[in-house]
């Protein structure tokens, strides 16, 4: 069966977790180090241009893991980046492009039609209930969604018939990520994780995966969390470790701080237009290999940029 | 219509024919570029209390003119919203009833209605990997009225489509129904030169108007499988001056109106 | 087949709602009138002492409906009243008391133990997974909780082996409620809704139901909810009717506003302990029937036990 | 122990008890009254870094003493909380293995641990009825390590309870996880005389050890069935002053010591 879902062993990865309350504040560096492994599966967080745990991204690139699988119910620019790289093997989603703006990936056609990586293809839905199966504790979730699809028929969904209702429906299995990458808007040193705005599968994804690591725009003050605790939406005892970094979406947006910066990207895509896959490569060995950090990356970016993408959000709400 | 008589481009003709597709009141589940502009027009125009839903996680927010968003997932998107749900509970509005229109695009489309975003070719080694479903099956498998809206072409309107991405009619009659997708189902396809539903029975892609100046050879001139053609084809104004214009300040900067 | 969920029907209520933003505001007596018959199956949100809409169900006893079937996840003191009224012929809950104080009901006691009122019994995830799957439009969700358990036998409840973990789960049949009334801190006249604080199961249940009746502590305009979308835990096309009632949760509580009165819950109990059902009687032709609105009641109370509540939220909170 | 040594209440010795077998570090599904009580005890003592949770939809709240919540959802359960999720949520993490210990009361409880929240006698014409399960049987179900607090009573501790609100073992052996629970079951029962666990093979009541002064005859007068008695069984020191001093503080008004 292709899709054996442990629910014993999933579970044991909760089961086993340090519970108590400590801070687990650290470097991006030794966050990555510690929790991915060649060939894990890794859920990326947020949903396309919307809060990309870039930097994550680029330590992981930086770190030259091979074989992953990663989890993106929409994914985009950042997908290239890892093909190019050589770490992404299987990429687990419903869509990928670079966005309305580009059309279909160059790069992600090269990889996938030359079968150099591996686009297992769901519904929306689809993968949104894989991770919710996964974080209620359950190997599966029933949905309409799929049913009578090629989509269905290729990855060979079981269906069943409904005992109360007569009513077909397709069982969507249980997807229980080794780490899931989360960016936010604020955490305190526990891991109690708030995000602003729309929230996408991010909670799902954490309450489904072994590992989370969470780069915030801001660690605050777990009084500060107390005080508004309605907003938070990760608990701390799902989290790993927390890493504060501002702007560590960009050039993809973070809602409430800055607007996605489309511009970055159409330049990434002009080497692609221009250089196919040696041009996305030259973007990785410019911005990410090339570089010691994320934050080296922010400084060649420049303040001027940041604080626009700052204005451009304050503009579009106001 | 005839070419010397136009004043619009086909993703103007396009945008417009869709927006006269909504009905006020109704809840409309909306993809970035045309299906965007389309329901930000109808707003405009006959259906001012219709309702954008995106699957990123936003009901009803205000589309700015000049503003507008590349994504579903974005603050421009999510402006003025009233509600920022996750994706799953957008989802399940739409399986539970709360989603009356969607509209879809595709890469190809069948004589019943089944649309692919997925490859050309064979899956495991495609000649053309496309983007993928999105929430392009869901909103097919179950909201209750599904809209294509595509541009009309023979490389697109194939007899069998190489994937089903999203399910229309699947082999038609009731096929669609047994295998288990017991809502919706495509309602229309709004193309730049005809109005396509689906026949009751048979459940094959049937022409139901063409605009005014357009023959019907050209509609099937521009199709890889001979619909329907009823008796009586009706005839579609073409775009008013008071739509093109309302459109075209949606998108002064012609992002989406390529 | 006890638990037969006729999907096709009850979307067809999502479906034909009216689904534009139309204002919705009107008075309790009218929303009440308009949305419950006799016999019908009517979830009151909240949980025991939180958000119960109690204006709500003193008002469902004014218009004295008959044969109603409630959900509620805990039940507590306004079960009493339902049954005492002859209003409440089923409950369907996971724990029904007047609450710890108190222990057992002596009313519940009397009319179950009698025969004159069924208890469907469920677990407390039961019931939220009833109304959860009737808010995702699938016919059932599958759990480990009840396997096993007399709870489980009596329902008959089905069970299946999952095709990919080999697991064995219990399969909980959706519930949808002809109508859910919530008691929330806000909402616009369209019927956006935001509840501050611990949301219960009132989001899955407005979702589920074919009618949802809001009372609110305060009709906001438009504009305020589009500045708080993030807030907004039920949108405006599930919503038939926005009732502003501050205060009309009392004597529960309402998070972010005023803290319950348990004082005015242990007179009442008072009453029960010295004559029983006559007791809970006395205080329903009191309070309720004797009384021509919620206002009316809330004036007997007096507005220096109302104030005493928001300071002793204010106190607890500090 | 000797009546007249004691200088604590039942209420009270069941509570200290309670409080000492929760481990630092965990998290604990805990109800109001006596679960409480000793969750907030033992956050004194030895375990400071437990997170309470309440099924009202609160994590890690801050209890505050001589303001005790008389329900998991209220305002003073919920104080200075981390996050307030929706119930389901809170039950979602336990069936994910999020939650290590739960305490549970009994009306009723037989010897594989299985116990009885909701009717004395007949289901459908109960001569009681009880509350019902509330999260008891949820907990029962999908909670790492449940832990049952109650006073020792014949009435309570019965051959074979009238209703399975919660599973322990069911009919013992391997039949808890033939049933489909395959996690967690009993662990240990904590009553004003002994502590109790489970024989590893058959799943039956065994007791552990006594507290000091208690004699094992007592613990057997005070229970309808047999349990196992090892060849040794511990015995365990009497609340100490410090306990009983943090205890009464946490509820000054014995709210909840009754």
């Amino acid at each position: 069966m292709r899709w054996n879902v442990d629910v014993r062993t999933f579970r044991e990865w909760a089961e086993r977790k340090d519970k108590s309350p400590t801070p687990k504040l650290m470097s991006l560096d030794e966050a990555v180090k510690r929790f991915l492994r060649n060939g894990a599966v890794v859920a990326i967080g947020g949903c396309l241009y919307s809060r990309t745990p870039m930097a994550a991204v680029h330590e992981i690139i930086r770190q030259g893991f091979r074989e992953l699988t990663i989890v993106r119910n929409l994914a985009g620019f950042e997908t290239d980046l890892l093909l190019v790289s050589g770490c992404l093997r299987r990429l687990i989603t419903s869509w990928c492009s670079p966005g309305y703006a580009w059309g279909m990936s160059r790069v992600l056609r090269h990889y996938v039609e030359n079968a150099l990586a591996e686009f297992e293809e769901w519904s929306h839905l689809g993968i949104g209930l894989r991770l919710k199966a996964a974080a209620m504790g359950v190997p599966f979730l029933p949905t309409f969604s799929m049913l009578g699809s090629s989509i269905m028929e290729r990855l060979g969904i079981a269906e069943m018939t409904c005992p109360y209702s007569g009513e077909k429906l397709a069982l969507v299995p249980a997807l229980y990520p080794d780490v899931a990458i989360i960016h936010a808007n604020r955490a305190d040193a526990y891991g109690n994780i708030q995000i602003d705005g729309y929230t996408h599968m991010d909670k799902d994804m954490a309450q489904a995966a072994r590992h989370v690591i969470a780069t915030v725009e801001e660690v605050v003050d777990g009084d500060e969390i107390r005080r508004s605790a309605e907003r938070t939406i990760i608990p701390f005892f799902c989290v790993d470790a927390v890493v504060e970094l501002p702007f560590g979406a960009y050039p993809s947006e973070c809602w409430g701080r800055y607007e996605a910066d489309f511009s970055h990207i159409a330049s990434y895509q002009q080497r692609v237009d221009e250089r196919g896959i040696e041009g996305a490569r030259s973007y990785v060995s410019e911005n990410i290999t090339g570089v010691s950090s994320f934050m080296e990356f922010l400084s060649k970016v420049g303040v001027e940029q940041l604080l626009g993408r700052v204005r451009a959000f304050r503009n579009v709400v106001a | 219509m005839l070419s010397h008589e136009r004043n619009f481009t086909r993703s103007e003709l396009l945008a417009v024919m869709t927006a006269r597709m909504l009905e006020d009141g109704k809840t409309i589940f909306v993809g970035v570029g045309l299906p965007m502009l389309a329901a930000a027009l109808a707003q405009r125009l006959h259906a001012p209390n219709i309702t954008i839903i995106f699957e990123g996680g936003v009901i009803a927010p205000e589309i700015k003119p000049g503003m507008l968003p590349l994504s579903t997932n974005e603050v421009r998107a999510a402006r003025k919203a009233v509600m920022l749900p996750s994706i799953d509970d957008v989802f399940f509005y739409q399986q539970r009833g709360y989603i009356d229109y969607g509209i879809l695009g595709a890469a190809q489309i069948d004589k019943y209605g089944n649309i692919n975003t997925s490859v050309i070719g064979d899956y495991e080694k495609p000649r053309v990997r496309l983007p993928g479903s999105g929430g392009a099956n869901d909103i097919a498998s179950t909201c209750s009225r599904v809209i294509v809206s595509t541009f009309h072409e023979k490389r697109r309107f194939v007899e069998r489509v190489d994937f089903i991405t999203s399910p229309g009619y699947l082999h038609g009659g009731n096929t669609r129904r047994e295998a288990g997708l017991i809502f919706g189902g495509p309602y229309k396809v709004v193309t730049d030169l005809a109005i396509m539903g689906f026949d009751e029975e048979s459940k094959a892609m049937r022409v139901e108007a063409v605009y005014r100046g357009v023959r019907i050879e050209e509609v099937l001139e521009n199709m890889g499988f001979r619909p329907i053609i009823p008796d009586e084809v009706g005839e579609i104004e073409p775009p008013t001056d008071e739509e093109l214009k309302i459109l075209r300040s949606i998108d002064p900067d012609r992002v989406m109106l390529r």
